[in-house]
């Protein structure tokens, strides 16, 4: 199974990643998730770079918060909204959204 | 092409989820995939007509009657608009409102499904 | 058009009463009851409802929410979804987390169903979670 | 007595916070105490009339007016509500319509001064 | 300065406390807050149990919820919404509501 | 009748966006500008704008919420709060566990304003939170 996580907020609890039975899985950080890729609290990487999967950050949602794309996490690919319609349809199977 | 069921509890104004919710739609109809939105929870009053246009808030009636116009799918769950005050002749012009049923029933042909969530 | 059944799991991980979710979680699963009229003969859903992490708080008995608010509580809705003989599961794991004694839990046998909560272990739950066509996290 | 000044800024429906508010509020009145309420952000949907009674969903219209004929002040953000497409007829009666400072002036006379928060 | 903070959720952020400059500190357990008071996640206390203060679980909120009140923490007073008006006029000066 | 100044702590815990928060929390602000008009001649309220914790990432520089949702950004309004002179704190620990550089926070100068927002301790913020009449926090 192949499953895209939505993760819109900063402080989130990530227990109910544990029930999750993907072989692919990867990140997709919007709204207020868009600090996971640019923000290092107390010079760590946030805890949801640290699980395994690939991770992507919307740019508008970036740019609307005034974060440089240049402090992008390496690990972090920049997308758009159209690459994440590609996202859901071509490299996915299953959608979840994290509270 | 594929067809794209969201499911939409955040609630209208202030919250980015709906904003979300709208460009990812418009995005998808761009590409030619199919899409159908349910509103639920506290995402049911998104559907309201006459929403005055203030800057400093999310307003999201234009867009939802870009979408309906464009072929996108838009229902409402009459008993959680009912419990906020808003009645059926409130809701935009195009617009469905029907049990939550609806939703399953656009689930069940759908290809991707994503719930975002109210809170 | 596609035919046949389409499994769908609604996965609750959030607390009762904050917001909505829950019970909307639980009100949408219920709703497989009457989706056939939206459907053609050879079409049908079944969903799974399943409890994890804080979610399985939704699941203790004895909510008083109608003498104090007014409001029909979860239990209300969770029962209603056992009289209709839904699979309803809860995580292990996570009650034993919280410290919440498996005899907390809802059961048929006090209203008179037939089918119980099952409470099922992390691994199972995955397992169900797997064989979903649809995963609805709430 | 004392003087409570409360800004509410939960959404009405399934937001126990609302009924917190309520609650709170009808105590501290039973008890003597000056109680004023500012609905703000999401809590100004709250003071619309004509709310569906469904037992699923929290229904404060009842509690607002009791609150209302016992002296209970009530007021809402008037940008707010337009945001949300209710316009000052829709307000249950006896509540007011204003901009921010009513807030402010109501704190400024206050003892006690609780702010419930949207999130 | 004698200040109630108001607890109305299980997952909160509790850096907001470390700015509150109160010689009387209250935490007053209302909706989903409730929980702290009777849960014992991996046998430990809830850390805001931890903090040092007085605190306080609303009656009526924790019976909506089916806790039992034999459950309630012993550093926990139980009240109702009567005594939290008096808590508020009479205990404390300033309310915080966490969020 | 009270007579004398009021002073009001507004306290912004939360990020930008999600939900109205911290907005709500800056235009409340600013409405004392306008509140003389329901007190007498002898009342007054004093506001301080407070950024703690995650509030702070409120105070980074261009927000493009605009462009990206029609919608005007939180800079903009505290730039309006800094037009007016308003005090406006933020949390110098609180940039510093998030690693935000003190040239990337609003300034007045870039809109030819007076007074600057004031990085300061938590210690500072603590003495004025004590010396408020109410506190606000959002």
């Amino acid at each position: 199974m192949k499953v895209a996580v939505f993760v819109s907020e900063y402080r989130c609890n990530l227990n109910p990643l544990e029930y999750i039975p993907a072989e692919k899985l990867g990140f997709i950080l919007v709204g207020n998730g868009v600090y996971h890729a640019v923000l290092k609290e107390n010079y760590q990487d946030s805890p949801i770079l640290q699980q395994k999967g690939d991770f992507y950050v919307l740019l508008e949602d970036l740019e609307t918060r005034g974060c440089e794309t240049d402090c992008i996490n390496p690990k972090v690919k920049p997308v758009t909204y159209d690459d994440l319609v590609d996202l859901i349809f071509y490299e996915y199977e299953k959608l979840m959204w994290l509270q | 092409m594929g067809y794209l069921t969201i499911g939409c509890f955040a609630s209208l104004t202030g919250s980015m989820n709906y904003d979300f919710l709208l460009r990812l739609s418009k995005a998808a109809q761009r590409k030619g995939h199919r899409v159908s939105i349910w509103f639920s929870g506290n995402g049911s009053s998104s559907i309201k007509k006459g929403q005055k246009i203030l800057k400093d808030y999310s307003h999201g009636e234009k867009h939802l009657r870009e979408l309906i116009s464009n072929g996108v799918e838009i229902c409402v769950c009459e008993s959680c608009a009912y419990a906020r005050g808003i009645m059926k002749e409130d809701v935009i012009e195009g617009a469905k409102w029907s049990a939550m049923h609806w939703f399953l029933s656009k689930i069940y042909e759908a290809d991707r499904v994503l719930l975002i969530g109210g809170e | 058009m596609k035919t046949g059944d389409v499994k769908l799991a609604f996965i609750v991980t959030k607390l009762p009463y904050k917001s909505e979710t829950s019970r909307l979680a639980i009100t949408h699963a219920l709703s497989y009851q009457t989706v056939e009229v939206l459907l053609e003969d050879n079409q049908t859903i079944t969903p799974s409802l399943i409890f994890v992490d804080e979610g399985v708080l939704n699941c203790i008995k004895n909510h008083k929410s109608m003498e104090h608010y007014e409001l029909t509580s979860v239990e209300t809705h969770l029962k209603n979804a056992l009289l209709v003989e839904m699979d309803i599961y809860v995580c292990k794991e996570s009650i034993e987390k919280f410290g919440v004694l498996p005899e907390r839990i809802v059961n048929a046998e006090d209203i008179g169903a037939e089918k119980s909560i099952k409470i099922v272990s992390k691994d199972e739950i995955k397992e169900i979670i797997k064989r979903a066509d649809h995963l609805l996290y709430f």
